[in-house]
């Protein structure tokens, strides 16, 4: 994408813009789909209807949300640490944004074609715990402070089983490269990694039960690290008021909130990649049978934002049926369980992977 | 600051398209301040509750008064929770709106006469934008609170405060 | 060698989200662990007993409603029935069934609500939506029947305010069929769920002798495995004609005592409320509601306790009399008060985390704590 | 171990059984009334703001001193001999001129305990539950159908009337008074 850019502006900046505002687009009218899609879940599943009166079925919700947020007073508190206060939120949206540089929307659509791709979103997500580190601390509440001490603590062990995951498909894969991995599984679902990878023989059908569980397991670990329930304890609405967005008014509130819709969808593209195929069709190309070549990039980027979005709303359906964990709780779950699990699963995917 | 802070002489005709727009934003996104003083409190949980949900007029609880939009004091205010209430609102960001919910609220109800430490009424210490009568008020009656208020807003203007 | 590091006191209240109302708690916390506990009450005072002695006798009942403001009809009860023993009454059967009728209907309603915040404030915000759903049909019922939905002031003196609907029978039966799912929906949704199992069980536990020492009463107490329950150790109105259990808690998924079994045994006991209703919706006999009403209601000297099992516990009232038209003095035996005091007992080397779910299991209405 | 695994177990089927059942959900119909759109109709019984109908009300003040929260206030001066103030719908008939009957209902409590005294029903509880304000003084609903011009006049005519009467009784000539005030009470 860049390189195309490159080519036809020949402006190293310009290019670099205009690359960035794809994934930027992208964050801002998900987050206004997704935060509608959230209200309305909600609502079908509590038998009521969700917002109705700003437009149909109300579309608009969020788009009204938006617009009062910017309205809205900016209110420092005397005693905050108004750097860090302001640097908060940017940093946390920054992290969620900056991700989307490497994720292959399609095999025309990605912002950077880097080799060390799933490295770089591991690297780049730590940036948002710096982030609310800092909101939490800045904002001199005790709730925030709270709500920050969880939120770093759960995100940090929640990249070990996450990077156990990623390191097992690496290693099956042998490469980092997103752009590559998800051409690895084209041409039908059967060939996706949850099925065991496209290398057909008897190691494929060892490996899917492994890759079911890998697939959980990372489910489960990116859910805990976008701060969703069952683990939304460090904003958990009921004991800490709002965690560590407590003292956040108006559009800055609103920029975790985006970085939070943001990070829902790169977490379910990641997976997309590594066990969903990526933007491969699981049912062949219409462009390739029709000789249409200039649509499949089209059906690509169609597949992979579908597949996203049913993650998407599985962790949507999981917020609305599940209490929530206690932090110690939440704990135990990564170090006594997902961890072995993960770490066991690397072995034997490493095991069939020599077969 | 808020935008409504500034104050605009001149009025024409982009500002009064601006007005609408800004005013149907304001209006369809009113969240309240999750916060329950009494029984009046069980009808506004009620309220958001699947038969009546207040989500259709995009009205969501929110716990941080810094995240708030209107305040429904639902219930009967003590003199002990009366300061407590006006923290609260001073917390909440500009432009921010309460309904009064019920008749405690409204005037202090059937403890005006006797009720050494009830508060007779909730605009003794904030200015409040729409009565809701009831004891308690149906769901019903505390949706048309809201409807009028989204009426109050409506006629809002960037120009002219209403006060 | 240890830091020496302060402890942090968390003011919690009197607005938080999950506080049930205005109650404020101040936690001393070292991290996340609490070492004490203070509730602060007062925020929700009315000066019920205040009313009670300006008010003649039946005036004082549409503010027996405002006290636990979830079960107003229980309220009501237990204030007619101690005016009704000054006066040495007897009122018709009719009324006696009808008055259990909507009693139990109402102690469904407050336990529905009771879970439903119990389980929000532990997260699970979807059955709060079912709960507070099914609630509404017992609140249409009520207010088909007296017109009120939460308040009713419903029964009267030596009687009722109005005789039931023509519909109610029926309704009350749809109602029974349609919610008797919402329970086995309930436990497969929150009540079996292993987060919520782990969120409750073992937290908070409450010893039996307590619990008594406490005078902790309802739920609370036959959560910790006592079956005492005043409509069976002190049969007012005409329970004893009744078949019913006492749940208590068992300690299923963990100690006996604790936030599940609390929990559950509100859950059963909407089951036996069922029963109840049951047995008595089909008996109503033929009769007038309002003929044993009092033209003046002017009791002799004297006083009079009366206590009924309310879905919080029990809930009794104290009346002097002095031979007026007012009551000298009304005293409220709230049980909510009572079982607030064991808070600081059971939140002890706790999380601020399970302040709340403890919190929620004793399932307090600020209403008759402050009164 | 065996707990362990048995752990790992109830953690994933409990929370598939509690997916399923919201699933399940997401395609049952809402129950939401759609307020402004759609009005259900309320029980008869229902109690919500209180109304007076003052062609049947005699002033007799059982209403207001039934009210717990003393919200109900009136007014009344006794009509002068010869005013014909009509009869009731239920054929009592009225004696006083109700010059002030205001019900404050922002203090009301709906505890319907003023209807049940009132000898001729005139004040009742309806339906209409949809009366929120801007001003808290609106709530002050007055009923009187009498000017303050006319209620001032009545209380004139009364006060003549008195002074008459007392004029009267100060002469030797004792039956006719009595009688008046008989038929005015």
């Amino acid at each position: 994408m860049y390189q195309f850019l490159y080519d036809l502006i020949g402006n190293e900046i310009l290019a670099g813009l205009l690359v960035a505002v794809v994934p930027l687009t992208i964050i801002l009218v998900f987050a206004l789909f997704g935060i509608w899609l959230e209200r309305k879940v909600s609502a079908h599943m509590q038998d009521r209807l969700g917002p109705m009166r700003t437009g149909w079925h109300g579309w608009l919700q969020t788009v009204a949300d938006l617009m009062k947020m910017l309205q809205k007073e900016d209110i420092i508190a005397t005693d905050a640490d108004k750097t860090l206060y302001n640097i908060a939120p940017v940093l946390v949206f920054s992290g969620s944004f900056a991700a989307y540089a490497v994720i292959p929307f399609s095999s025309k659509l990605l912002g950077s074609e880097v080799e060390i791709g799933i490295f770089y979103v591991l690297a780049i997500s730590s940036l948002v715990v710096a982030g609310i580190l800092m909101a939490g601390w800045s904002a001199n509440n005790k709730y925030s402070l709270l709500g920050a001490m969880r939120a770093v603590a759960q995100i940090i062990s929640y990249e070990i089983p996450t990077a156990l995951i990623v390191l097992s498909m690496v290693m099956l894969m042998g490469t980092l490269s997103l752009d590559k991995i998800s051409q690895m599984q084209t041409s039908s679902f059967w060939n996706w990694n949850i099925f065991g990878g496209a290398v057909f023989g008897l190691s494929k059908f060892l490996l899917i039960p492994f890759m079911f569980i890998a697939a959980l397991i990372l489910f489960i670990s990116t859910l805990a690290e976008v701060n969703r329930v069952p683990f939304d304890i460090p904003e958990a609405e009921s004991e800490l008021v709002a965690g560590y967005f407590t003292e956040y008014c108006g559009m800055k509130w609103g920029m975790f909130m985006l970085a939070e819709y943001g990070n829902m969808f790169a977490v379910s593209a990641i997976i997309v990649i590594l066990f969903f195929g990526g933007y491969q069709s699981p049912i062949g190309y219409f462009g390739n049978s029709i000789g249409v070549q200039w649509l499949v990039p089209f059906e690509q980027g169609f597949w992979f934002i579908a597949k996203g979005l049913t993650l998407v709303f599985v962790q949507m359906w999981l917020r609305w049926t599940l209490p929530r964990l206690r932090v110690d709780q939440l704990m135990t779950v990564c170090w006594k369980y997902l961890i072995p699990y993960a770490f066991l699963n690397l072995i034997i995917i490493g095991i069939i992977s020599l077969l | 600051m808020g935008l409504l802070d500034k104050e605009f002489s001149d009025g024409n005709i982009v500002i009064a398209r601006v007005d609408d727009l800004m005013n149907w934003a304001r209006l369809s996104s009113i969240w309240q301040l999750g916060f329950g003083l009494a029984c009046c409190a069980i009808e506004m949980m009620a309220t958001s509750a699947s038969h009546y949900d207040f989500d259709r007029f995009g009205v969501i609880p929110r716990n941080t008064p810094r995240q708030a939009d209107a305040i429904i004091i639902s219930g009967t205010v003590t003199l002990k929770m009366a300061t407590r209430i006006k923290r609260l609102y001073e917390q909440m960001p500009d432009p921010k709106y309460i309904i009064s919910m019920g008749s405690c609220a409204n005037c202090g109800g059937p403890y005006w006469e006797h009720g050494y430490h009830v508060l007779k009424g909730i605009d003794r210490v904030i200015p409040v934008d729409v009565y809701v009568p009831g004891c308690p008020p149906r769901p019903e009656a505390l949706l048309e609170g809201l409807l009028k208020l989204q009426e109050k807003i409506r006629n809002e203007s960037l120009r002219k405060k209403i006060a | 060698m240890a830091l020496k590091t302060e402890t942090m006191v968390l003011n919690m209240g009197p607005q938080h989200p999950s506080t049930h109302g205005v109650l404020r708690l101040e936690l001393e916390i070292e991290g996340e662990l609490i070492l004490s506990v203070k509730p602060h009450i007062g925020y929700l005072h009315r000066c019920f007993e205040k009313h009670a002695e300006a008010m003649t006798y039946p005036q004082v009942i549409p503010y027996t409603d405002r006290l636990d403001y979830l079960a107003a009809m229980g309220n009501n009860f237990g204030y007619v029935i101690a005016v009704e023993k000054l006066l040495g009454i007897q009122i018709p059967e009719r009324v006696e069934y009808i008055r259990i009728i909507m009693a139990e209907l109402q102690r469904i309603a407050s336990h529905l609500v009771a879970i439903a915040t119990n389980g929000a404030d532990i997260g699970a915000l979807t059955p709060f939506l079912y709960l507070f759903r099914d609630r509404e049909y017992i609140l249409s019922l009520f207010e088909m029947t007296c017109g009120a939905r939460m308040l009713y002031n419903y029964m009267w003196i030596g009687g009722l305010s109005h005789d039931i609907h023509p519909d109610f029978v029926r309704k009350t039966k749809e109602f029974i069929i349609h919610f008797r799912p919402t329970i086995i929906e309930l436990n497969n949704l929150l009540t079996f769920n292993k987060i919520f199992i782990e969120r409750t069980a073992n937290i908070g536990i409450l010893p039996i002798d307590t619990a008594i020492n406490f005078g902790a009463s309802g739920p609370v107490l036959r959560g910790s495995g006592l079956p005492f329950d005043v409509r069976r150790e002190d049969p007012y109105s005409i329970y004893n004609r009744f078949d019913f259990e006492i749940p208590t808690g068992k300690g299923l998924v963990g100690t006996v005592g604790d936030c599940w079994d609390r929990y559950y045994v509100r859950v059963l006991e909407m089951e036996q409320s069922l029963r109840i209703i049951e047995q008595a919706i089909d008996n109503i006999p033929e009769g007038d509601v309002h003929s044993a009403i009092p033209k003046r209601i002017k009791p002799p000297k004297g006083t009079v306790y009366a206590r009924v099992e309310n879905p919080r516990g029990e809930l009794g009232y104290f009346i002097i009399s002095d031979g007026n038209l007012n009551p000298f003095r009304v005293k409220v035996r709230a049980p909510s008060f009572v079982n607030l005091e064991v808070m600081g007992e059971l939140c002890k080397g706790h999380l601020v985390a399970d302040v709340i779910a403890i919190l929620g299991s004793l399932d307090i209405v600020l209403g008759e704590i402050d009164r | 171990m065996k707990q362990y695994l048995k752990n790992t177990f109830d953690g994933i089927y409990t929370v598939l059984v509690g997916m399923k059942i919201t699933f399940k959900h997401l395609f049952t119909p809402a129950v939401t009334i759609q307020y402004p759109d759609v009005k259900v109709k309320l029980p008869d019984r229902v109690r919500n703001r209180l109304y007076v109908n003052m062609d049947d009300c005699i002033g007799c003040d059982q209403c207001s001193r039934a009210c717990p929260v003393s919200c109900i206030e009136i007014e009344t001066v006794k009509s002068i001999p010869g005013e014909d103030l009509g009869i009731t719908s239920n054929g009592k008939k009225k004696a006083l001129w109700v010059t002030k009957f205001n019900i404050d209902i922002a203090k009301c409590c709906y505890c319907q305990l003023c209807v049940f005294p009132c000898p001729t029903e005139c004040i009742y509880m309806t339906d209409v539950y949809e009366f929120a304000e801007y001003e808290r003084s609106n709530f002050l609903y007055k009923f009187a159908t009498l000017t303050d011009e006319e209620s001032a006049q009545k209380k004139i005519n009364y006060e003549k009337f008195q002074a008459e009467k007392a004029a009267a009784a100060a002469k030797p000539k004792p039956e006719t008074p009595a009688q008046t005030e008989n038929k005015s009470e």
